[in-house]
């Protein structure tokens, strides 16, 4: 049984920016909470809470979250403590596993300092710019809007520190955007957060909520921009948006992703059964999660 | 978020809820909830999330909810066979600070939690009386399951006309209060109970996860900001609420 | 009864372009075939059938469609026998209702003669233009890349006919894009077509579709779209993208459109159904489809 | 789209297939299909489109379907008790042209269009001999509901080993040839049968909406370009074929 057991880890593991990760699997930023994490042993080749600014947010007033066909829109507005409190809590999310950390600020001066103090901190293997969330104003700037920004963002943050950072994206203009974050010496892409979107109460008539879309209804779109971006970089990209189960991890690596985020769909599903779904499916094929990559036949 | 497959053991109507019955051996406190749907494979996209429901009920083995047909996720509960819950989840009422008599007010589907907090107050001797407010006479059949409670019906066919607040002869005999029902009526029994009693609501938001994970279901504090009602509550000291 | 009919006649009638409706609902291009429009009697409000381009197209080559979660991926590649033999059967689509047709081309030149054309054809009630098709490069123009294109390809169709022109934009830069073709003459705007998405056979290791999301997984991004853009121009807004039901009509009418167009639902239920729930809304809100436009409380 | 709803009158396992059993009045002709779907309310989201099957035999008052089990939609068709279904759909074959006996060739589930047309080509009087292929034998226990057909294994388990090809003793004595199965499996019959002799094939594409609506089940012909299957198929002249 051990001997079986070894023999899953390794078909498992990936190696992202030089990390090792027992499996290919991290939490989206965002959809995971320190009080859960007794429930997810074992699944997870990393670490990442919820995103980081540097002063506190109390986030958008209620409602935040809507049902939509095979999907849910949230507009959080990136409620957080803030850096100094996010920093002091962080041991809980130290479970042994390399800690990646969410960062996003207003300008590009907090991204910056942002970036600083986050790479002082030992236990942080990695950064993941929030450059694509749909709910919050970035003091008029866009950090995504377009291939200028973005590599003006990520070249200050790539100054700031020596840690492997990941530029997160949205998906419109993806493509210009990912070689856009590439060519600032981003160490690797989160590719896709949610989409813009907006559910109505036609009974109450209002507007409910105004944010973005994620889960199951989005992965084929996260699922070509993860390809297109594959096709178009050299640095690894992480798959993110509407991954819900083992086949959907495969089909991303399959498009070219290094590792895959499992978001909303953690909240319908124990993500366990998607890290046995994956097992299941590596065992049919015949392959590990590093031959994976990439690995469709055209 | 784990959900656990059950077979649904008796389903009765309750008026014009639903009451649930499924084996839960384990620890429930009052005001506690779970997430739960029909069951699914491997999720349902249909609807795409699990509902929250309070406890309505627990004996240590079984489990109740008690429900009222909505829309379609608690339409495919109505009929369901076998479902999935997650449970137990959040901060139920405090029972600890005895101060004479508490007084339980529900309002609609929000009795629901008052009859496993009857059930508890009663075994730790704590008197307290249940008052209930419906909309009408035909709701209002859910009271046959708390013997000996008020009443107020909104249309005025059964019991007190007016909301439950209007059922309470006089509500400066109780200690404390606890409270579950629709948010306005929460603000309007804050209100009505003032600062210097201990009041305890169950506050209902929209939620995404149910564990704490998605920050959706939150709640404005007196502190400043919002907390998750899923995990630091769903129930909460009326002070600490900014409404 | 006759005096009932009646009523619900006009509770659901709109007015697009001053071009009575009967109902809101439009077939969405490229959803309904003329074999099936014994199917569809007493549904929609005008008749819209697939995209005419200048010259016949063969179309993708299989496979064409793939199902994902809650909505499919398609790529068609506007398969159609030019605009020459599909005037010629275009009887089959005169079922008494007004005719909209859908063109598209590959040149600003073929964008305006075959408005010309079209314009020609006193069956034709109004004329859409299809700025957003994903599955189709169009000569290395993309008509729907930018405001200055979306401009210019409008304005060439509004000096190329007197009949009503709308413009089917795509969800990207909607909002500029939508303001752009209203000054450039647009008379109403289609808001959205598909989302850019791809389908992968994890089994077969195989890229399956590569084409445009639709059905229920979009409504809430088409129904941002069309909120964002009926605040942004005062012309008429169609809605397509994801709607299923009659509620999902009520709330994209109550985002502002004043028609919506039925698409992927029409494969997997009865349209009938959708405008029938959607008088049962009305009766049950007491409005008539042209109280609910833009009726939300805020 | 319309769909009907039914009940499965009756359900059982033929080899390793599923054959159902439901009440539909109504003309059928042999090579129409159905788009078929597990009951979902107001549509199924999962899986979300309906799935294309043959007739595998219809009496005039009750139609069954044959089929394997692939993938969701037919795991839920496997256990559904009511089912939504629109029919008949697509062109069959053409039965009018005699020309001698008829060869029936099918091929895995493919043999399920064959049931049907054998009925009705013993019922016109045209002779015709039954063919059918199979991956091994467990698969090859659906032939039971053709007696006296030929047929091959592919592992050699049974009957002829090789393709449902190897188990025709002599094509050239049939005027007519018949044939369902995979793709490929098609292209060889038409390699095999040559242009002399009518040949018709029934063709599998994905289809998204099985009423010529989306243009989805395209087939490249000869002619130029593709058609629907669905429409101007699922049956063609192999000589139509571009493959
Ligand atoms: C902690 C908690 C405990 C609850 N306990 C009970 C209970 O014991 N019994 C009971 O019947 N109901 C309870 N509810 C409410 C219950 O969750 C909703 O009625 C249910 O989610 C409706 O689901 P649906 O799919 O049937 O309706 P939907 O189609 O989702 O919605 C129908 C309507 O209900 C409203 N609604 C939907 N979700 C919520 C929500 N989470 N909160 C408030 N309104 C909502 C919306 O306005 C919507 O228009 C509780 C809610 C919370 C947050
Ligand atoms: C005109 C026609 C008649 C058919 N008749 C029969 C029949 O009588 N009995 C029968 O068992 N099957 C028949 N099929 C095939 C049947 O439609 C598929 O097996 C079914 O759609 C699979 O659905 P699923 O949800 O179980 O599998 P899915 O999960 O959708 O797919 C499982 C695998 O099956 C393949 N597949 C899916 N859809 C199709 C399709 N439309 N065509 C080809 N391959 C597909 C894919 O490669 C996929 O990997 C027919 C197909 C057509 C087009
Ligand atoms: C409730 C919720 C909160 C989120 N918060 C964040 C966040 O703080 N930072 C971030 O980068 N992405 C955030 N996201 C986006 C997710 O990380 C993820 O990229 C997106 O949801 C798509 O993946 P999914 O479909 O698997 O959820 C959030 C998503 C959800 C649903
Ligand atoms: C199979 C298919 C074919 C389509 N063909 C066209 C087309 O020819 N021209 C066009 O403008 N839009 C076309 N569309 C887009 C639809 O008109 C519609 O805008 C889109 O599908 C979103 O709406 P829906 O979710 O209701 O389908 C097509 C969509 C589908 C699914
Ligand atoms: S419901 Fe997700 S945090 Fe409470
Ligand atoms: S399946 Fe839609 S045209 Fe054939």
């Amino acid at each position: 049984m051990v001997v079986r057991e070894r023999k899953t880890e390794t078909r498992l593991a990936v190696e992202l920016c030089g990390i090792p990760l027992r499996t290919p699997l991290i939490p989206a930023s965002g959809t995971l909470t320190k009080e859960a994490l007794g429930e997810v042993e074992g699944v997870y080749g990393a670490m990442l809470p919820k995103t980081t600014t540097p002063a506190p947010r109390a986030g958008n007033p209620p409602p935040r979250v809507a049902e939509t066909y095979a999907g849910m829109v949230n507009s959080i507005g990136l409620q957080n403590p803030g850096v100094e409190r996010f920093l002091e809590g962080l041991d809980a999310f130290d479970i042994g596993l390399p800690l990646f950390v969410s960062a996003a600020g207003d300008t590009l001066e907090e991204f910056g300092a942002l970036c600083e103090r986050l790479g002082a901190d030992e236990r942080i293997s990695a950064i993941e710019l929030n450059l694509s969330c749909p709910n919050v104003e970035c003091g008029g700037l866009t950090f995504c809007a377009g291939p200028a920004s973005v590599e003006e963002v990520v070249a200050v943050c790539r100054r700031a520190t020596g840690k492997p950072i990941f530029a997160k994206l949205t998906f419109e203009g993806v493509v210009e955007n990912a070689r856009a974050a590439e060519s600032a010496g981003a160490d690797a892409l989160t590719i896709m957060n949610t989409i813009p979107a907006l559910t109505i109460d036609a009974h109450r008539r209002e507007a409910l909520v105004r944010g973005g879309l994620s889960g199951p209804a989005i992965k084929p779109v996260a699922l070509r921009a993860v390809y297109d971006v594959c096709g178009a970089v050299e640095v690894p990209v992480i798959g993110s948006g509407g991954v819900t189960s083992g086949i959907d991890v495969a089909e991303f690596m399959l498009a070219g992703a290094t590792a895959v985020q499992i978001g909303t769909a953690s909240f319908v599903r124990d993500p366990k059964e998607i890290l046995s779904e994956l097992a299941s499916y590596l065992d049919k094929v015949g392959l590990d999660t590093a031959d994976l990559m990439g690995a469709l036949s055209s | 978020m784990k959900f656990y497959g059950v077979s649904v053991e008796e389903r009765k109507a309750s008026g014009r809820y639903t009451v649930l019955r499924y084996r839960w051996p384990g620890l429930v406190e009052p005001g506690q909830f779970v997430m739960a749907r029909a069951v699914g494979w491997p999720v349902t996209l249909d609807p795409f999330l699990a509902r929250p429901f309070s406890f309505y009920d627990h004996d240590g083995e079984v489990a109740s909810l008690l429900f009222e047909v909505r829309g379609r996720g608690t339409a495919l509960l109505d009929r369901a066979h076998k479902i999935e819950v997650s449970a137990p989840l959040g901060c139920g009422f405090q029972l600890g600070s005895s101060s004479g008599k508490a007084a339980l007010l529900g309002g609609g589907v929000g009795i629901a939690p008052l009859k496993i907090l009857g059930r508890r107050l009663t075994e730790l001797g704590v008197p307290h009386d249940v008052f209930l407010g419906f909309a009408d006479a035909p709701t209002a059949g859910a009271a046959r399951d708390f013997p000996g409670a008020g009443m107020a019906t909104m249309d005025g066919s059964l019991g007190t006309p007016g909301t439950v607040l209007d059922a309470v002869p006089n509500l400066t005999e109780y200690g404390a209060v606890y409270a579950c029902g629709p948010n306005p009526m929460l603000a309007a029994v804050k209100r009505t109970v003032g600062p210097d009693r201990l009041c305890q609501l169950s506050v209902e938001e929209r939620m995404g996860c149910g564990n704490g994970s998605c920050n959706g279901c939150a709640v404005p504090v007196r502190s400043g900001g919002y907390v998750r009602s899923c995990v630091e509550g769903p129930v909460f000291r009326a002070e600490a609420l900014a409404w």
